[in-house]
C-alpha cells in the first residue's frame, strides 16, 4: 500500500472543506450582511435622517458596523469543529495548526469580511456618505475586515470551550480591535475631506501584517489550551 | 514650607479642595481594599483548611 | 540492536484543578501489542488517551516515542499515529467521502483508497449522502473508515465499539488483530469482552492516591 | 530547557517562595507606608500651587503613579504569563492571577482621579484625552484578563488562557497607544494634554518621585500577599498548608 499522501495540503484542503461547509449553510452567509444593513438603518431613525449630518458620521459609523458585524460571526468560527471533535483531529495532524487556523481565518473572511466590504457602497449610499469616499472606503474595508478576522480569531480560540463564550469574546476582542477602527475610519474621513489617504491605509496595511504575524500562532496555542481544558 | 495660611485654606485648597479630597479618598479607600482582600482571603482559606483537617481527624480519614 | 519499543510511558500522573486523576503509570507499548486500558469510569482511561494523542500534557512523567520523548518529535509521532476519540469527528453537513478527503488531508500518511474503506465499512450506499441524516452507528463507521486507510503504526481508539452493531465488532477487531500482525500497535479503550486476550492495563491501583 | 541559575527554580517552588517573601512582606509594608505618607503630606501640603491649575493639579501626585503602575502592571502581567507558559512553572501563573484585579485597581485609580481632575481644567468629567482614552483601553485589557480567567472552570486551563491574552495585549498595547495619540492630535491638536509633566518646578516633582516610589512598594506588597494566598490556595492539599492551618500561622 503505498503511502500516497494526496496532493492537496493540509491547507487548501481546509479551505476547500469549509468553503463547502458554507455554502451548505447558504444562509449563514447572509446574517452578518443583513445585520450590517440593518443596524446601518438604525442610524438615521435614531440620529438623524438629516443628509448633511448624515454625511459627517457616515465614515466611522459605516466602520463601526462592520466591526459589530465581523464580531457577530467570530463566534462561531472554531465552535462546530471543536463540539464534532473534528477541531482534536485538526490539532493532531503532522502539519502544524496555525496553518490550518490561517486556513480557516482566510476562509472566514472570505464569507464575512469581503461580503462586508463589497456591501459597504449601498451603506455609502443610504448615509449619503460623500462621493470621494467610496473608494477609501471599500480599500480601507477590504484590509481592514481581514485584521479583524485574524485578531477575532484569538478570541474565538480562546473562548471556544466556555459555554455562552460570546459576550466574553467581544469583551476580550474590542480592546484589539481598536486600532484597526481608528485608522480604518479616519481613512476614509480624510478621504471624503480631500486629504491624502495614503498614510492611514499604509498603517491599516501594517496592522493587517502585524496581526497575519501573531494571530495564526496565537489562537493555535489558545486552542490547544482549549482542547486541553 | 507650608503652602496654605490656615487648616482652613488647606481644606478649602482655593476652590478644588472637593476634587482633590474626594481623589485622595478613593484612592485610599481601593489601596486599603487592595490590602485587606488578600488578607481576608489567607484568613478564610487557613480557617476551612483548618475545619477541614479538624474534621477529617474526627472522621477518621486522615488526608496526608 | 536492541529494538526499542514503540511507546514507552513512565510514571504518568494527571491533576485536574490539583486533583490526582492517577499517578505513576508506566507501560510500554512494543510493535505487535494490543494493550487494553480498564478500569471503572473517572479512573482516567479517556485523560490517558488524550495524553498519548497529545491533546493533554501530563502534570508528570515522560512519554518517549521510539526512545525519543515526544517534544523532541511532536510532528514524526502525530503522523505516525490515529486518535480516535469519543467524538467521531466527522462534520455532519458533509458526505462521508468529503469527510475522508479533508481528514486524509489532515493526517497525510494514508492511502487514498477512500471508496475502498467505505465500502469495507458498509457505507459505499451512503457515501454522498450528507452524515447529518446517517445514524450514530455509522457516524461512528465513517471515522473507523480511517483505519483501513491509515499507515499510521500506533492507533489510540477510545471506545471505538460504541454503537456499533455485532457484526462491526468482529470486523473491528479482526482489523486490529491484522494491524497488530502487520507490526503496529493498538491502545484501546472499551468495556465489551474483547475475543483476542490483549496485555491489560488497569488504571484503578493508580487513581485517587494523594500524592 | 534553557539553564537557569538554581536560585530561579529553587524561588519557583511555591513552598520556598512562600516562606521566602514571608520575610519581605513587613519590609515592604514599611517602606510603602512610609513613602506614601511623605508623598501625600508633601504633595497636598508643601508643594508649590501650579500658575494655571491651582491646587487641583494635586492629584497628580496619585494620577500619575497609579497611571505608571497599571501599565507596569499589565507589563508584569505578561511576563508573569509567558514564564508560565514556556516554562510551565505554577507559581507564575499564581502571580498572573494575584496581578490582574491589581492592575485593574490601579486603572481604576488612575481613570477617577483623571475624571475628577478633567472637571476643574475642562469643566467636564469625561474628556476624550488621549492618555485617559488609553487608560481606558488598558482597563478593558485588564477585564478581559480577568473575565476569561474566571469563564474556564479549571483552574489550569484558565491561567494558561488568561497568559496568551496577557501576552497579546501586551503586544498590542505600544500599538493602542500610538493609534489612540494620533487619533488625538487628528481632532484636537491644540490643547495640552493632561499630566504632560509641563516643565514642572523642582518642588512639585519631587514629591512625585517619592510617590511613584511608594506606589511600587506598595504594588510589590500586594502582589506578594496575592500570590501567597493563591499559593496557599493551590497547595491546599498539601502537608505543610494542612500544617500551616494547624499552626494558624
Amino acid at each position: 500500500m503505498a503511502a500516497v499522501s494526496p496532493e492537496r495540503s493540509a491547507f487548501s484542503a481546509i479551505v476547500i472543506r469549509d468553503l463547502t461547509l458554507a455554502f451548505r449553510h447558504r444562509g449563514e452567509i447572509a446574517n452578518p450582511l443583513i445585520f450590517f444593513v440593518m443596524v446601518a438603518t438604525l442610524i438615521p431613525l435614531g440620529v438623524t435622517p438629516e443628509a448633511r449630518q448624515l454625511a459627517e458620521i457616515a465614515p466611522g459609523i459605516i466602520w463601526v458596523m462592520a466591526l459589530l458585524a465581523t464580531l457577530l460571526s467570530t463566534e462561531t468560527l472554531f465552535l462546530s469543529d471543536f463540539r464534532d471533535g473534528s477541531l482534536e483531529q485538526m490539532a493532531l495532524s503532522s502539519e502544524s495548526l496555525w496553518v490550518l487556523v490561517l486556513a480557516k481565518i482566510l476562509v472566514h473572511w472570505l464569507i464575512s469580511g469581503l461580503p462586508l466590504t463589497l456591501l459597504s457602497p449601498l451603506l455609502g449610499v443610504m448615509l449619503s456618505l460623500p462621493a470621494e469616499g467610496f473608494l477609501t472606503m471599500v480599500a480601507s474595508l477590504a484590509l481592514g475586515t481581514a485584521a479583524l478576522s485574524l485578531i477575532g480569531a484569538i478570541g474565538a480560540a480562546l473562548t471556544v470551550a466556555i459555554p455562552r463564550g460570546g459576550l466574553l469574546l467581544s469583551l476580550i476582542v474590542m480592546p484589539l480591535y481598536m486600532p484597526v477602527l481608528i485608522f480604518g475610519a479616519s481613512a476614509v474621513q480624510q478621504a471624503v475631506d480631500g486629504m491624502a489617504v495614503g498614510g492611514a491605509l499604509a498603517v491599516l496595511g501594517a496592522l493587517l501584517a502585524f496581526s497575519l504575524l501573531i494571530s495564526p500562532f496565537a489562537a493555535a496555542g489558545a486552542l490547544r489550551v482549549s482542547l486541553h481544558g | 514650607m507650608f503652602q496654605f495660611e490656615s487648616l482652613a485654606a488647606f481644606i478649602a485648597m482655593g476652590g478644588h479642595g472637593p476634587y482633590v479630597w474626594i481623589s485622595y479618598a478613593v484612592t485610599l479607600l481601593t489601596l486599603i481594599w487592595l490590602v485587606i482582600a488578600p488578607i481576608r482571603g489567607r484568613r478564610r482559606l487557613l480557617k476551612n483548611l483548618s475545619h477541614q483537617s479538624r474534621s477529617a481527624v474526627t472522621s477518621g480519614e486522615e488526608r496526608s | 540492536m536492541t529494538i526499542r519499543p514503540l511507546l514507552e510511558c513512565s510514571r504518568l500522573s494527571f491533576e485536574r484543578d490539583d486533583w490526582p486523576v492517577f499517578a505513576g503509570v508506566s507501560f510500554v507499548v512494543e510493535e505487535g501489542d494490543i494493550l487494553q486500558i480498564t478500569g471503572a469510569n473517572g479512573a482516567g482511561k479517556t485523560t490517558l488517551l488524550r495524553m498519548l494523542s497529545t491533546t493533554l500534557s501530563p502534570s508528570e512523567g515522560r512519554i518517549l516515542w521510539q526512545g525519543r520523548p515526544l517534544s523532541e518529535c511532536l510532528a514524526e509521532y502525530r503522523s505516525d499515529c490515529l486518535y480516535l476519540g469519543h467524538q467521531p469527528g466527522v462534520k455532519t453537513a458533509l458526505t462521508p467521502r468529503e469527510n475522508l478527503h479533508w481528514l486524509l488531508a489532515v493526517h497525510p500518511r494514508h492511502a487514498d483508497r477512500i471508496d475502498h474503506a467505505l465500502s469495507q465499512v458498509g457505507l459505499f450506499r451512503h457515501a454522498d449522502s450528507p452524515c447529518g441524516s446517517l445514524s450514530a452507528g455509522q457516524l461512528r463507521r465513517v471515522a473507523l473508515a480511517r483505519l483501513y486507510l491509515s499507515e499510521a503504526r500506533l492507533w489510540i481508539l477510545d471506545e471505538p465499539f460504541t454503537a456499533i452493531d455485532r457484526a462491526g465488532v468482529g470486523e473491528l477487531e479482526t482489523l486490529m488483530d491484522n494491524h497488530a500482525a502487520r507490526g503496529g500497535a493498538v491502545v484501546v479503550t472499551t468495556h465489551q469482552p474483547l475475543t483476542l486476550s490483549p496485555k491489560q492495563l488497569d488504571l484503578e491501583p493508580y487513581g485517587r492516591c494523594i500524592a | 530547557m534553557a539553564r537557569f541559575p538554581e536560585w530561579f527554580h529553587r524561588l519557583g517552588a511555591p513552598k520556598t517562595f512562600y516562606s521566602m517573601t514571608g520575610k519581605w512582606l513587613p519590609w515592604l509594608a514599611g517602606a510603602a507606608a512610609i513613602l506614601l505618607c511623605v508623598g501625600t503630606v508633601w504633595g497636598l501640603g508643601f508643594a508649590p500651587q501650579d500658575a494655571k491649575q491651582g491646587n487641583s493639579f494635586r492629584i497628580i501626585y496619585i494620577h500619575v503613579p497609579a497611571a505608571f503602575l497599571a501599565l507596569a502592571g499589565y507589563y508584569v502581567m505578561a511576563v508573569a504569563g509567558a514564564v508560565g507558559l514556556i516554562w510551565k512553572m505554577k507559581l507564575a501563573h499564581m502571580v498572573l492571577k494575584a496581578a490582574a484585579p491589581l492592575g485593574a485597581a490601579l486603572t481604576f485609580v488612575a481613570l477617577f482621579t483623571g475624571a475628577l481632575w478633567g472637571k476643574p481644567t475642562w469643566g467636564t468629567y469625561w474628556v476624550w484625552d488621549a492618555r485617559i482614552t488609553s487608560m481606558l483601553v488598558l482597563f478593558f485589557l485588564y477585564l478581559g484578563v480577568i473575565a476569561l480567567h474566571y469563564a474556564y472552570s479549571s483552574t489550569e486551563a484558565a491561567s494558561k488562557a488568561s497568559a496568551v491574552l496577557a501576552l497579546v495585549g501586551t503586544a498590542n498595547i505600544p500599538i493602542i497607544y500610538k493609534s489612540v495619540d494620533w487619533w488625538y492630535t487628528l481632532h484636537q491638536p491644540a490643547t495640552i494634554k493632561l499630566t504632560q509633566a509641563p516643565s514642572m518646578h523642582p518642588d512639585m516633582f519631587k514629591p512625585l518621585l517619592v510617590m511613584i516610589a511608594g506606589f511600587y512598594c506598595f504594588y510589590a506588597l500586594v502582589l506578594l500577599m496575592g500570590t501567597r494566598t493563591e499559593i496557599l490556595h493551590r497547595e491546599r492539599r498539601t502537608r505543610w498548608v494542612a500544617d500551616l492551618a494547624k499552626t494558624g500561622y
